[in-house]
Parts: C-alpha cells; structure tokens; sequence
C-alpha cells in the first residue's frame, strides 16, 4: 500500500512538474510583463529596468534552470506586481476560496445524491425525467449567468442577497449558490446511473429474497455501492476546491484564487500563475490519492486487487 | 402429500420496448411438503422465471398472472410488505453466481446477521452465535474468522455455502435453488448438492433445483419437471423422465449427453435451436426441432396430460402414448388454422 | 515422426501481490509449472481439469499469446514464441483457436460472410471481395449454416450457430492445429451435441490435430484421442481415454470422475467427495500439490514432486500408486 | 380432441401477431413515446434546427452580422417592444442579434465539431498506442492523461490562449485539447477488452496485423462508445468557450460567438438583458439538447459508459 | 496654535481609541462609512506613485497623498492652487522656492518639514543611488548607505527609479532653505517646473516613516502622506481601506471609514449600487447611465478627463508608410457620433492632443481632422493603395467601449476603400510585438499629469517617448521642436513649436489621430454631494462631500 502511494506520489510530482513547465514556457512566451504591469504610459526606461531587476531578459532556459533550481532550493519567487512573495500572494487568497467552495461542495453532494438515488429509484417516472432534464439543464447554463440572473433576482430586484464581495457571509451565498446548483447537476446525473447499474447486480436480488423491504434493500445494500463511482466525481470536486471558481469569482467580485488567477495570467504575474499551477495539481494529484485510499475503504474488493495488480 | 406451493396457470409478460412478450404460458406446478423437485430445460425456457416470478423478484419490467400460493397464501398480487416477510422466511432462495450474488462491500457476517434478524429477530450475541452455526452447519470451517471476511476473499464455493447458510437463517420451508452449482467445478459441485440434499432431509425442507444440467438434476430430485420455451412439456418422477422419458425433447435432451461409460458411441443431436419467446412457432414450440413432428404439431397446442402408467407422469405432446395418435389422426392443416384465425 | 505440436516442460510464473502483512507481500503464481505433450498429427489431445488448473493458460502459451517463463512450444519444429511479428502471423494460417465466448470472438459488425472470409483477407489479399464470399458461402454449407444467414450480424445468431461460425473461420486456411478452449461449456445441451458431432466430422474430413480443453470430463472424452488431467498447473494422469476414464488411478482423477452427475449411474455409485477448495496457484504447497485434498496422502508427498510415469501411454503422477505399483497389484475402487 | 385452445382466444389486450408467440401491445402512443420520449423529440428538434442553421447560416440570416447602424442600437425583440425589422432585438452598435445570433451558432457548433473531432482523433490514436505497446509507452500516455485531467482545463485555456492569441484556427486547436483524455482513456480500455478476450485476440489469432485489427476492427466496434462519449464532449466545448468568452478569451471581435455574443453582452444584463439572454438560450438549448440526445443514445446503444 | 494642537492630540487619541475597540456607535453614526467599487485599485499591486502608472490610482491616491501645489480638482479648467506649499515663486529659470504650509501633519502624527520635502525628491527616495542600484543588481531590498550614516536604507524597484527619472529629467535637487522653506533647481531651464511639482507622482512622503518601514514593499502597502484618509488595510486586487485622518490640517475628513472594493464586473457594480451595498461605483459605461438613474436614489456624474483616446499609427509597415493612408483615416473617423453614440455625448472631441488645462499652451483653433469621407476616398486614391490588408490592434476593452469604436472605425475605413482587419489582442506586449506580424494600427491614450504640451505630446511622442522608443515612427523636424518646448522659456517661441508639432503629427506624418477625450463616470447616491474631477482624483475632502439628508 505505502509502495503504491508513493508511487502515485511520485507519478503525480513529475505530472505537475510537466504541467508548471509548460505554463512557464508558455507564459514567458507569451507577453512581457513589465509593460503590461506597468502600463502603456510608463517610460520606456522603466521597462528596461523592470526587466533586467526581473531576469527577464535572459535567454528563456536560463530563465527555466534558475526557477526550478529556486524551486528546489524552497523558493517560490516573488509576484512581480505586488512585490511579495507569490506564496503568500496566493496563501491570503486560499482560506476566501475555500469559503465558498468547500460549503458549496456540501450543498452539491447533499442536493445531488438523494436527487439521483430518487431518480434511479423510479427510472422513467415523470419525476426521474424531471430531475433529470434539470440535471443536464444545471450544468449546460453557462455559470456565469446563471450568477448574473441570480444576482439580478435576488440582490437587484429582492434586495436580499449582496450581488459581490466578501465582507460578510450573506456575501458567499450566491457564490456557494451558483456553484452547488452547477455541481449538484452533476452529481445528480452519475449518482443516477450508478445506482441504475448497482440495482442491476445479482446481490440486489439476493437482499429482495432474503425478505428486505425494497426501502431497505435500496439503503442497506444498493447505496453504498452507488457511492463508490460517485466518489470519483465528488473526487475531482474536492480536487478542484482551490481553482473551480474562477468564473464564479469574478462573477460575484469574490477575490479567491480564481480570480488571483485571472488576473495574474493577464499581468504575466510569472511566480504567481506558477504557485496557483503548482496548488491546483497538488489539491487534485492528492484527492485523487485521498479518493483512492476511500476506495480501498468504501470498496473491500479493491483492497486486494490494487495489491494483485501493484507489480 | 400435501402441497407446499402450489403453481396454476403462472404467467409472465415482459416489457419488450414496443410490447409486452409473454416469456412463461400458464405454467403450472406443485411442491409438496419436504420434496426435492429438479426443473430442467436449456437456456431461455423460463425455468428461472417461473420461480423469480412466484416470489415476486422480477420487477417492473414484468406482468404476471395467474396464481402462486405458498401453503395457502397467494403471492401472486401481495403487497411488497406480505412478500418481504415470506422471501427468506418461509421461502428462500439462493443462486447461480454466488460471487455476485452477495454484496460486495458487507462483511459475511453482517449479511447474514441481516437475515437472522429479520426472520428471526436475533440481534447482538444471539445472532452472531446462530451466525457461526450456520456457517458451521454449511461446512466453513473456521467460521469466527469467516464472519469479518468479504465475498470476494472467498472461493465461489465458500460463497454458495454462505449462500446456503442464509437461506437457511430463516428456517424456510422451502428452498430454491437456481442454478446452485453451474458456477462451480466439479469437485466442489459434488460437494455443494450433498450439502443441499443433506439440509433438505434434515429439516424436512422442499427443495426446488433449478438445472440445465440433467445429471444434477437426476442425482437429486425425487421427481422432475422439463421446461421448454415457457412451458412445463413433461413431468414425472425421476425415474420415469429418465428411464421413459416420453417427449421428443426430454428423449433428445437425455440422449445428447456424451457418457463417460460404455462405448463411445456418435452423440445423438437435437436439430435447430430454443426459438426466442418473441419468434414461438404456432402450434407446439418443439415442433420444428422435432422428428417426430406432423402438420398438426405445427398448429396444435398440446397440453400437460397424464401418460403411461406411474403416477404423476404428464407430458404434453400430442403423440405421446398411443390413445393421442389415434385421436391426433384428423383435422386438416387448413381447417385448423382456420378455426385458430382471431377474428 | 516428428510431432506437430512438441511441448517440453513449459512454465509460466505470474508476479503478484497477495493480502499479507500491512502492504500484502510478493508471491508467485504458477498458473502452468512444468507441463510437457506432444500432439501428433490428426491426433487430438484433451486437456481436463478444474477452473485456475491452467488449462487455458496452456492454450494461450501454445497459441503463442503470451510468453513463456520457460520451457519450449514447438510446432512443426518451429518455436512459437510470443513475438507478434509476421513470422508469428504467418504462422496462424496453419494453427487456429476456438473459443468458449463466441459472442466475444466475433466483431459484432461484421457479417457473417466477412467473418469467415476474413483469414482469405488478412492471408489471400489478392482475393477479391465476391471470391471471398464464394468461399465463405462453401465453409457455410460444411458447417452446417444456411446460406441465407450469410448477411446476418453475429448476435442474430444463436450460441451454436455462432460457434459454427467460429469454427468455419477457424478451419478456412485449414489449418493442421486447432486449439479448441471450452468450445461447448457455454453452449445448451442439445447444442452441445451438434458442435461435438460437427467437430467431430471436421476432423475426419480435414484431419486437424486438437487439442481440446474442457472442464467437463463427458466431453473431453467424447471427442480425444489421447486425455491429460491437470492440477494446479501439472499434469497428474495422462493416457488413452479408456484407459484414464475407466481405469483412473490418481485419485484427484478418480475423485473428479466420480463426482460427475449423469443421469445413467443414477444411485449407482460411490462418490468420492473431495475435501475443501483446491489451493490457490499462488498457495501451491510443496510436494504433491493434490496432497492436502488426497485421501491417499502419505509423507512422501508433503516432500517430493511425484513425476509422470507408468507403464505404456498411462501415466500417473503419485506416489502412493506408484509406491502401491511396486509393492502390491492396485485394488480396485 | 387434445388441443388445448384456452389461450387462444383473442382478447382486446392479448394479440397474436405471429407465431405462437404472445404480445401484449400497448398503445400505440405509449410505445412510440417510451422509445421515443417527449423531451428527446424536443431535443432532437432542436439539432435539427440547429445544423439546418449551421449549414445555411449565411442565406437565412436576414442582415450582415457585422452591418451596424448606430443610430438603432438597443432596440428590445419585436415582442418586447421591438420592431419585427429585428426580431430579437439590435445590441450596442445596432447590430442585427437575429443574425448574429445564426452566425454564432454556427461558428460555435462549429468550433465544437471540430474541436471534439481533434480530441477524439488525438484521444483513439493515443489511447489506441497504449494499448498496443504497453509498458513504458503506456506509462507515458498514461502520465499525459494524468497531466491533462489533473489541471481544470479552464486553466490550462486561460494561459494558453493569453498566449495563442485570438486566431479561430488556434482556438480551435486549443479546444481539441479538451477532453481527449477521456476519449483516451476509454478507448485505451476498451482496446485492452478486445484485445484481451474478445474478438481482437480472435482476429489477432487469424493472422491480422495490429493496423488491420485496430483500424477494421476495434475502431468500428468501439465507435459507438467513442462517438457516444464525444457527444458529450460537444456541449463542454460550447460552455467553455462561453466561459473563457466571459473571461475575454474566446472568440475575437469581429468573429462572433455564443459565448462571444453572452460576454459582451453581459454588460448590459440589465439596460438590455435580450442581448445576453438570447445567445445564453441559444447555448441552454443546444448544449440541452445535445446532452438529452447523448444521454439517450448512451442508454439505448451502450451499455458501457457510464 | 499650541491650543488646536492639543485639541487635535485628543481628537487623535480618541479616534486611536475608538478604532482600537471597534464598537464605538456614536462615533460611526457621525460620519458615515463609504464603499466605493471600483474595477481596480492600482494596476501595480502597491501604493507608490511612482510606480502606479496607470490613471486607476489616482483615485485613491488623492485621498492619502498630497502635493506642495494641488488643482482646483472640481473646477472644468482645473486651476492650479496651494497644496502642501501655501505660495511659491520662480527665482531664475531654473529655480522655483516654495513656502510649506505650517502645522500639515502626517498620518504617523509627524508635522510636514522641508526635510520630508527633500527626501521625497532624494535620490534615496528614487532609488537611484549607486548604493541602491548595486544592492538592486544582487537582488537585495536593503543596502548600506555608506557614504553617509552607514545606516540601513531601501530599495526601490528598479523601474520606481526609471520612472522617477522620466518624471524628473532635469530636476538637479531640492533644497531645504529652512523648515517651511523648499527650493526646485533644475539642471536646465525649465518653464514646467511647477507643473512637474504639482504633478501625480510629486506627492509627499513622511520621511520618518519610509525610513522606519522595513522595506520599500512594506512602505507601499502601508504609505503615510498627508492626506486626509490613512491607509489601514490593502489587499491588492481585493480591498483598500482607508480611515479618517482626524489631524488633517485642511479639517476634519467627512467619511469615517473609506473602502475601495474591486468589483471587476461592471453589471455586478450597477448591481451593487442599486442594491444599496456601495455608495460610488466607478467606471460606469455609458450605456449603463439611464440604468443606473432608472432608480431616483442614484445617479450618475462624470465627464471628460485629462486624457485622450488616440489612434497610433505605425509608420513603417506596408501602406501606412504612405502618409495619405494615414491621413485618409484620420478624416474618415466620425468622431462626433462616437462622442454621441457610445457616450452619451457626455465627453467631447477636443482640439487635438492639448487640454484647455494648458492656459498658456492651448492653442484654441487647432482642431482634429475634419470628418470627410469624399477627402478620405481621395486620398486612399491618391496613395496608389493596393488592397494590401491593414491591421488594426484592439485590446478587449482595456478603455472603455474600446472594442464598440474600433467596430465603428473598421467600418467607417472599408467604407473609404481599406482592407481593414481587427486584430484582438490580449496583452499591451502582444499590441507593441512587431515579430509576429505587421504593426500598423492600434489604440492608446495619453494623459497630461501636468498642464503643459511637454506632459503628453513631448512624454510619448518624442525622441524619449514610448512612440518613437518601440519604432513606430519618428520625425526629423518634429524631435527638433521638442527640444525647444522643453527647453524654451519664451512662450510664443513654445506656442510656435507646439503648433508645428501638432502639424507634423496629427496632419502632415501622422503618427496618431485624437479620437476624443476620455471620460470617466461614477455612480453615486443622490443624496451625497460630491464632484467628480477630471484629474480622475476622488475628493472625499470636507469641502467636496456632504450627504444631504441623513443616510439610513
């Protein structure tokens, strides 16, 4: 088990390594930060000097060996526009980011399970074809507006809800809104065919005939095994905790990581893009390790086939 | 002997998409209290229906009628709730895939901690000692350590034990067995059916073995009933089907089987295949695969009837037993057909 | 003369990682460990035994679809080896398989006619397409398939209407070896009985050789000229079906002929009931490898590997019979 | 007489079409609309009418989607208080939305044909190769599937497009990134199903060479799957390319697109919301209707994806 | 005096207090708290002002910083008046003395001194000693002053000290005369002199406290000026807020507790405002007016600005090295109905790349390139053009409607015979790339921080201007004249050369054509009066913020 973990491990640090290499590549090569933080106006001079304090007139693979040898020496660099170290940029926004994606994580899974479970348990009824046809509608709504027509309706016309910021928690509710209505589509729809699959299995059969009522047979016995593709999905949910709202965040003004993001890739902001880059793939490299232990967990069968299949 | 269940006119249809096909036509069957009763038949002739059907696990999908009665209460229409109560009660039911057939992410003992305390209320100490002898009573060995195991650390014959010891949990009257031993090798198989036949004397249980395997079948049953395509074509103790077996098929069936004694001699075949139950010929289904076949096989539905001189040996085939061929001599293709047009 | 099929004490050893300790723990399994036959040609040869025996790994290593850990096939003194390259695929125009899951062996797009034309096409490409179908049409007919299901898919077909078709694949190139897995164990009785009578009549218009895999000893000997019955990756009894099947001594084979249902010896006979599940190919104990199951086990087996051996064709691999051999004429069962 | 005629007489529900078969028929509304439902006529309704407008996009829109006439800007739809000289409406240089709306549909279905086209092309051929070699090869397509799956791709879009510009050619290529890691993965493992028992091993035992048994064998049989699994990649593009328009990154001015048409009009969410709500329709609907129809399909042909 | 000092010293402990303990009611219904959203609050991610470069800052910067002489802010003409400085005279050419207004105090509490004065204009404050840039080169934020105290100092970013040096060309130093006493000398004659002190860029710093922080960076997230709000909180890209100065000298701030939040979003905004959650948004567009003051609570207010939108031509690429191409578009772009259309006719098409601002300067019958597509026609005619395709660069509105008039333009150049091609660009790097394709058309603005030609024209169209420095055009006659507006004190003699530069540039080798005058609008609650400034500064000073009736 610790054999294949590292393993993993190993696998998914050369995975983000590749990935924050290219996005070095591509980033130093497309655009030159100092005029874009500095601004059109600024004098020329400054540019120069804005480059030269920065490495950014070297040639690009010196500029590449000396990050990675930073990066191995602990050091992360600074953002060029804000002066700090990207570190800390990104740290200050993290804890905001989760605040309104872990809450909307919850509202996914406990709107979205029990509506696909109900949809599975009556397959073809005018209800599943209901809960359904609003699933695929959740997630083919551009998040954006189904956030603008939010806002509209409840911070414009009801004046209940704040339509942006961060001050206080009313301000997360839209936010956490948007983004529960989306997820909870999605985890509607595979929760549903999971279960459609599970209560197609001969043990489902087996709980009727030992004299289960259909309820229980469906709680006891079909839904812990409906979960475990579920765990995938809600898997790469929690994998994408740090970076799944940027269109969200902008649209609610909320200052996450999302929009840390957005707006350091405008500025070239090199240090920072790379340090969120390097958070997204950790977050989801290690929920998938996380979800693979709760396989092993939720899934006895899998404890032993992952040792027969680790040669 | 008195019935324990009882089978009349059990029919079947299945939601087809564009229509509901029938899969079972009006079969009809009896288990009497303590009786080993073997059902035979090749794939897709509904020997497992009849039984899924009669406790009600086929699901939406299916229409049924006709009646089931379990030593007097009808299945046939119960509510969820009165069925529940009778499935792994008084009637129990284990199958072919024991692997799949128990679930997956529970502990052995959980499972049939499940079914104890259903059927007999045991909880806590109570069940778990009732658990160990059962799985004792089953032949595992070791059965402590079985109860935190999970099907899949177990062979697929220590799953049909746990199977077993299930259905047993609830003291049924009778037992269903589909398939029991199909999934398993022969060593084991041999192991499994002296298992069943030994339980079903000790505890005066009946035992219905659902079997494509005539060698099973006749190794355990005290009578015997061959299915094809979705009716009952003959029955009769065990003896009879197979020392006189009377309908064409039960004949082809017994004679395609290659020995392991005697002279090797050229297997006898039965031409053609099963027909799918949306593609039955008119008349009796076997007709086209039958040697024996005349016009009026092709249009005549033979029913089960007494034949030959044991008890209880009924077979439907309109040229069973000379008194049928005399009478079977007349109508004319056409008339018939006829007379069988829907008007 | 030479054997058309020579195999000469093969292996194959799989790594794996078994429940053990915290992180399980590295094992071996030996699904083949040491087998050796020849087939003669038009000789078939069937190979019994019970599920993870090995008997479809041997098919597999013979058919050259995955390597051997050591040992050697040979087929008409070529080595076959696990190296797909043209050599292996030219070598396939003279030795063929048959499968257990026809469904499965058959592209579900193509028909049936493309089907059985296919080996003309991957061998014969200067056939033309209506060539190919002439053909396919002619093996129809000695298959016993109407030409009118010639433009038919295969899941329209029935079990056995396919394995007619698998087999009419298989046999285009006529080939001198089939390779026959469990052809009938997923087929119905009555059918059953069709496809052996077919095999059957194939081979003696063709003149294949065989070797035919199957759990069911019924069948295998219906249709060998010569049996093989393994356990845990080694064979244990070998001979003329008459012989194996009428007079076996080893007692797995004994035990397993014995615990075969048929409706003739109904209430007629002894059943020897093994005790508990064969071991694990990873578990395979030391020594004899039946010796845990064996009613007959003595010290000797715990220790030593019995080797085949015996008078004639029949050979045995125990030592309680050889042992008995030497001291005392066999008692009969 | 020992014909038993019990069952035969006809009732109004029992029919007895052929044979001594027996169906039960339902009503002819009942069985066409469980095979057909409702809302997946709708759905395909609306395909339909959204290829009819991507082939004729130029010959029904009713004016030059790029014609402005300043001094009509903003005009509200003709139910709305509008002319019907733009029945949905102008936007903010008096552009005609009924035409912008025909050429943005057209560009987005088409960028999400031939995006999804990339990533199911690149997605079979590496997950074809995977599943061939094995080992180290497999190792490697295995990491670049990793790789690709382990970064949101709204991210990986965001810095590459900040790179490849505004090109509908680039952005096209780029969005043929999407999804192909799924469509290899499945194509990977459903390579490895045939090769392992099925018919590939069977084809393989013919004498077949490996292009013979992926390209005429596994390919044809896995294309329901594939196809199934890239339609369902067709309206991801569509909500992507929205979104990274919502970010200002999609398709550039003068091009138009859904989501370009949504991201410069959210602007006016609340002076002029047609302007918005109209493409966000526009994109409901078709990623809907694509979605009903894919999830169909996959119930009825497949069986295997999930 | 020593009385008021003590009052003020109460006033301040008591504030300290009441922010201390943060439940102070009586305190905060006195003066209300004001949200402001804005799109951003500085590009450069940090408070200086000499490295903010874009326009954004200057909103917020007003309220913390203040120069020696400030702008009538609110008034159309923007006349200069007493800042930090009460009076000030020229002495020769090169010298202007400045008298300190007494008793300003800092937000640390400190009282504004000559020597604050100094430092502000010292080399140690532009970062431009030897010192510094050696400690810059080794990537250090500290260096030893050696030559001096040997104490610790700070390190500015290198490109503080270039623009510093853009900002001061010809500054030689400042001289401390006495305590309220400053002197400007110049290396060379400089009629701009005052302009450049009453500039954005020329705020003073305390000096105690920038020698006091721990480094550069964590002076420019936490700047102490003079003005009345002082900084307490800032989250770049997130949140500034700033607190009442209560010891500001020009009376006590009428806003308790100010708050600058980035909402990027202009629907979210409008939202905002009308929600009743901000009490100004900025960068309203103007299509978003009537939505705005649909609702009678609100409205909006703003106008043109000190800065234009200009159109830039590359002069050495393909057709537009032919003068008439140039000339042909800059006759072909209707200025007044993009003026009309997309702004409402809130801002105006000025006279060319000068401000009225200018006074002295301002040539009042100069005039942009007369709308005339007949003349456009016959020009392109003219030039022999061939079809070649002519790109235009356009960001995603970076300015407003940016992306609307480029449309507009593109349309209107067809219409005169050009193949034109919109090129969206993401980046201003992307915009200058002249690797990857021709560079031929594309969009900027230019402010006048100061009113003077050399603040604009000079800035970015000579020899040393971003123009001219990335390749896209130059002009013999043209960088001549620029020496002597710079230099030249005779004003007719400037006024000449103005004139002739604006000949050569907008009319005979265009290097760019006015498109109009930028504007600015906010959004605001109707009950609060305050004016906008078309400096792009926010006053929350007593003078320029009263709330009519009682909020809430």
């Amino acid at each position: 088990m610790l054999r294949y973990a590292l393993l993993r491990i190993a696998r998914a640090l050369v995975t983000v390594s590749l990935i924050v290499s290219i996005a070095f590549v591509i980033l130093r090569l497309s655009g030159d930060p100092a005029i874009i933080i500095l601004g059109p106006e600024a004098p020329p001079e400054a540019f120069k000097a804005f480059r030269h304090a920065w490495g950014l007139d070297q040639p690009i693979w010196v500029q590449y060996l000396k990050y990675f040898n930073a990066i191995f020496h602990g050091d992360l660099g600074n953002s060029m526009r804000d002066g700090r170290s990207a570190l800390q940029v990104v740290g200050e926004r993290i804890p905001l980011t989760l605040a309104i994606t872990i809450p909307a994580l919850f509202l996914k899974v406990l709107i979205g399970l029990p509506a696909g479970v109900y949809a599975a348990l009556h397959r073809n009824t005018a209800i599943d074809r209901l809960i359904m046809t609003l699933s695929v509608f959740g997630f083919t709504v551009p998040s954006f507006v189904l956030g603008l027509v939010l806002a509209m309706i409840f911070a414009v016309k009801l004046g209940w809800l704040p339509s942006g910021g961060s001050d206080t928690w009313l301000h997360a509710v839209l936010p956490i809104f948007t983004m529960g209505m989306i997820g909870a589509a999605v985890i509607a729809r595979f929760t549903r065919s999971a279960m459609l699959e599970v209560l197609g299995q001969p043990y489902i059969r087996t709980a009727s005939a030992k004299g289960l009522v259909w309820r229980d047979v469906v709680v006891a016995h079909a839904l812990p095994n409906a979960a475990i593709p579920t765990l995938t999905i809600v898997g790469f949910m929690v994998g994408s905790l740090v970076a799944g709202a940027v269109v969200v965040e902008s649209v609610f003004s909320w200052p996450g990581v999302g929009r840390l993001l957005v707006t350091a890739v405008a500025n070239r902001d090199l240090a920072v893009v790379q340090v969120i880059l390097l958070f997204v793939g950790f977050t989801m490299v290690l929920a998938n390790l996380i979800v693979d232990l709760l396989y092993g967990w939720v899934d006895p069968r899998l404890r032993t086939k992952r040792l027969q299949a680790g040669t | 002997m008195e019935t324990q269940l009882s089978i009349r006119d059990l029919t079947v249809d299945f939601d087809q998409g564009r229509q509901f096909v029938r899969a079972l036509h009006g079969v009809s069957l009896d288990v009497a209290v303590g009786e080993t009763i073997g059902v035979v038949g090749e794939s897709g002739c509904g020997k497992s229906i009849t039984w899924l059907a009669a406790l009600g696990l086929l699901g939406k999908r299916a229409t049924l009628s006709g009646s089931v009665k379990l030593a007097g209460t009808e299945l046939i229409g119960a509510s969820e709730k009165q069925l529940s109560s009778l499935r792994g009660g008084k009637i129990a039911m284990i199958f072919q895939d024991p692997s799949s057939s128990l679930n997956p992410v529970h502990r052995i003992g959980h499972q049939l901690g499940e079914s104890l305390r259903l059927h007999r209320g045991m909880t806590g100490e109570q069940a778990s000692a009732e658990t160990m002898r059962l799985l004792d009573r089953v032949g595992i060995a070791n059965a402590r350590q079985r109860l935190n195991e999970y099907p899949h650390e177990m062979s697929g014959g220590m799953n049909q034990r746990i199977m077993i010891a299930m259905a047993l949990a609830g003291e049924p009257d009778i037992l269903i067995a589909d398939e029991p031993t199909t999934a398993l090798d022969a060593t084991i198989q041999a192991q499994i059916l002296d298992l069943l036949r030994e339980l079903s004397s000790e505890n005066g249980m009946a035992l219905v073995l659902i079997s494509h395997d005539l060698g099973v079948v006749a190794d355990m049953a005290e009578r015997v009933a061959v299915m094809y395509c979705g009716r009952v074509i003959e029955t009769a103790s065990t003896d009879a089907i197979f020392d006189n077996p009377t309908h064409p098929y039960t004949r082809g069936l017994i004679a395609a089987l290659p020995d392991l004694e005697g002279p090797k001699r050229r297997l006898a075949s039965i031409p053609g295949t099963v027909p799918p139950p949306d593609q039955l010929p008119p008349g009796c289904s076997f007709a086209p695969r039958c040697t024996h076949a005349t016009p009026l096989c092709d249009v005549a539905l033979p029913a089960l009837l007494p034949v030959g001189p044991d008890a209880g040996h009924s077979v439907a085939c309109i040229h069973s037993g000379p008194m049928r061929v005399e009478k079977s001599k007349a109508p004319a293709r056409q008339s018939v057909t006829a007379e069988l047009e829907p008007a | 003369m030479r054997p058309l099929l020579s195999v000469r004490d093969i292996k194959r050893h799989y790594q794996v990682r078994v429940p053990g300790g915290f992180f399980g723990r590295d094992a071996l399994l030996k699904a083949v460990d040491g087998l050796s036959f020849d087939i003669n040609r038009g000789e078939t040869l069937g190979l019994v035994g019970e599920s993870g025996c090995g008997k479809s790994t041997t098919a597999r290593l013979v058919m050259g679809h995955i390597p051997l850990t050591a040992g050697s096939v040979a087929f008409d003194g070529q080595p076959v080896t696990a190296r797909h390259d043209s050599d292996w695929r030219a070598m396939r125009r003279r030795m063929q398989m048959v499968y257990q899951d026809t469904l499965g062996a058959l592209d579900r797009r193509l028909t049936i006619s493309e089907q059985i034309g296919e080996p003309f096409a991957i061998h014969e490409p200067v056939m033309t397409a209506g060539q190919r179908h002439e053909r396919a049409l002619s093996l129809m007919d000695s298959v016993g398939l109407r030409a009118d299901m010639a433009r038919r898919f295969p899941h329209e077909l029935s079990g056995g209407q396919r394995q007619r078709v698998v087999i009419a694949r298989a046999l285009a190139l006529s080939p001198d070896l089939l390779v026959c897995d469990e052809p009938v164990s997923a087929l119905d009785v009555s059918i059953q009985a069709q496809v052996l009578n077919l095999l059957d009549d194939l081979r003696e218009q063709t003149g294949f050789a065989a070797l035919f895999i199957s759990h069911d000893l019924k069948v295998v000997r219906q249709m060998s000229d010569r049996v093989a019955v393994m356990y845990l990756g080694k064979i244990v009894e070998t001979g003329a079906p008459e012989a194996v099947f009428k007079r076996a001594q080893h007692p797995y084979t004994k035990a397993l002929i014995s615990a075969i249902p048929t409706p003739r010896n109904r209430g007629r006979r002894e059943r020897i009931v093994l005790e508990g599940d064969p071991p694990s190919p990873v578990d395979v104990p030391p020594g004899c490898a039946f010796h845990t199951r064996c009613p007959l086990a003595m010290t000797q087996c715990r220790l030593d590997t019995p080797l085949l051996s015996g008078d004639g064709d029949h050979l045995v691999a125990c030592h309680a019979i050889h042992q008995s051999a030497q001291s005392a004429p066999l008692a009969a069962e | 007489m020992t014909i038993d005629t019990g069952n035969l007489n006809p009732t109004s529900q029992v029919s007895r079409p052929s044979g001594g078969s027996f169906f039960t028929s339902k009503g002819r509304y009942r069985a066409f609309f469980e095979t057909w439902p409702p809302i997946v006529l709708i759905a395909l309704f609306f395909i339909g009418l959204a290829i009819f407008v991507v082939a004729t996009a130029p010959l029904i829109a009713p004016y030059d989607f790029m014609a402005m006439d300043l001094r009509d800007r903003l005009t509200p739809p003709a139910l709305f208080g509008g002319t019907w000289a733009h029945p949905l409406g102008t936007d903010e240089l008096g552009r005609d939305l009924l035409s912008r709306l025909i050429i943005s549909i057209r560009v987005s279905m088409m960028i999400a044909f031939l995006s999804t086209l990339i990533a199911g092309t690149l997605g079979i051929t590496l997950g074809f190769l995977a599943a061939y070699f094995r080992g180290r090869v497999e190792q490697l397509i295995m990491m670049l599937i990793d790789a690709q799956a382990s970064m949101p791709f709204m991210i990986i879009a965001l810095a590459v497009l900040a790179f490849l510009g505004n090109s509908l050619f680039l952005f096209i290529v780029l969005m043929g990134f999407y999804g192909w890691e799924r469509i290899a993965r499945i194509a990977r493992g459903l390579a490895i199903a045939a090769t392992e028992q099925g018919y590939a091993t069977s084809v393989r035992d013919l004498g077949a060479s490996p292009m013979r048994i992926y390209g005429r064998h596994i390919l044809p049989n896995i294309a329901s799957t594939l196809i199934v699994s890239m339609t369902l990649n067709f309206p991801e593009v569509i909500l992507l390319e929205s979104g990274l328009s919502f970010l200002g990154l999609g398709v550039q001015p003068p091009m138009t697109s859904l989501g370009n048409m949504v991201g410069y009009g959210r602007d006016y969410i609340q002076s002029a919301p047609w302007i918005m709500l109209v493409p966000s329709a526009a994109i409901v609907l078709t990623t809907l209707s694509i979605s009903i129809v894919g999830d169909w399909m996959r119930d009825r042909f497949d069986p295997t994806l999930r | 005096m020593t009385l008021i000092r003590k009052h003020a010293a109460m006033l301040v402990g008591a504030t300290f207090l009441a922010a201390a303990t943060f439940t102070a009611p009586a305190f905060s219904q006195d003066r209300p708290d004001i949200t402001v959203a804005v799109q951003q609050i500085v590009n450069a991610g940090a408070l200086d002002v000499l490295r903010e470069q874009s326009n954004v800052g200057a909103r917020v910067f007003y309220s913390i910083f203040e120069t020696l002489i400030d702008y009538d802010r609110q008034k159309k003409d923007l006349p200069q008046k007493p800042g930090l400085a009460t009076s000030w005279k020229r002495i020769d050419d090169k010298t202007v003395e400045l008298t300190l207004r007494p008793g300003v105090k800092f937000h640390n509490g400190d009282v504004m001194t000559a020597d604050d004065v100094v430092f502000t204009f010292s080399k140690e404050r532009f970062g431009q000693l030897p010192e510094q840039e050696a400690a810059r080169a080794d990537g250090k934020t500290l260096f030893t002053a050696t030559a001096s105290t040997a104490t610790e100092g700070k390190v500015p970013p290198a490109e503080v000290a270039a623009v510093a040096n853009r900002a001061w060309p010809n500054l030689d130093r400042v001289e401390k005369v006495d305590d309220m006493t400053v002197r400007f000398i110049s290396t060379v004659a400089d009629p701009t002199l005052e302009g450049r002190i009453s500039r954005y860029g020329a705020e003073i710093l305390s000096r105690r406290a920038y020698q006091e922080a721990d480094s550069w960076l964590d002076f420019a997230r936490k700047p102490v000026g003079t003005g009345p709000y002082k900084v307490v909180d800032f989250k770049p890209d997130n949140v500034l807020v700033l607190e009442a100065h209560e010891d500001y000298w020009g009376g006590k701030p009428p806003v308790k507790n100010l708050r600058f939040v980035v909402v990027p979003e202009v629907a979210s905004r409008v939202n905002g405002l009308l929600s009743g959650e901000y009490d100004f948004i900025t960068d309203v567009p103007p299509d978003q007016i009537a939505t705005v003051e649909s609702n009678a609570d609100f409205e909006v207010v703003g106008g043109p600005i000190t800065n234009h939108r200009l159109m830039v031509f590359d002069k050495n690429t393909g057709p537009m090295k032919n003068a008439k191409i140039r000339q042909a578009m800059t006759h072909a772009i209707d200025r007044d109905t993009i003026v009309e259309v997309l702004w409402g006719g809130r801002t105006q098409v000025p006279a060319g790349l000068q401000w009225e601002y200018y006074s002295d300067m301002y040539l009042a019958d100069w005039k942009v390139p007369e709308y005339d597509m007949d003349l456009a026609r016959k020009l392109v005619e003219e030039s022999g053009y061939n079809g070649e395709p002519i790109t235009m660069r356009v960001l995603n509105n970076y300015y407003t409607n940016q992306v609307s008039t480029a449309q507009i333009n593109a349309e209107s150049f067809r219409q005169i015979g050009l193949n034109i091609q919109i090129e969206m660009k993401e980046n201003w790097q992307q915009i200058f790339d002249n690797t990857s394709g021709p560079r031929m058309v594309r969009d900027w603005s230019n402010s006048a921080p100061f009113p003077d030609p050399v603040a604009s024209i000079v800035n970015q169209h000579c020899q040393n201007g971003q123009q001219q420095q990335v390749g896209e055009w130059t002009n013999e006659e043209f960088n001549a004249l620029c020496i002597k507006l710079e230099t030249s004190t005779d004003l007719q003699q400037r006024r000449a050369a103005f004139r002739r530069m604006l000949e050569i540039a907008e009319r005979e080798d265009p290097a760019f054509t006015v498109l109009h005058q930028s504007a600015i609008f906010y959004g605001k609650r109707k009950d609060i009066d305050w004016m906008w400034s078309g400096l792009q500064s926010m006053d929350f000073r007593p003078e320029n913020f009263v709330i009519s009736t009682p909020a809430n």
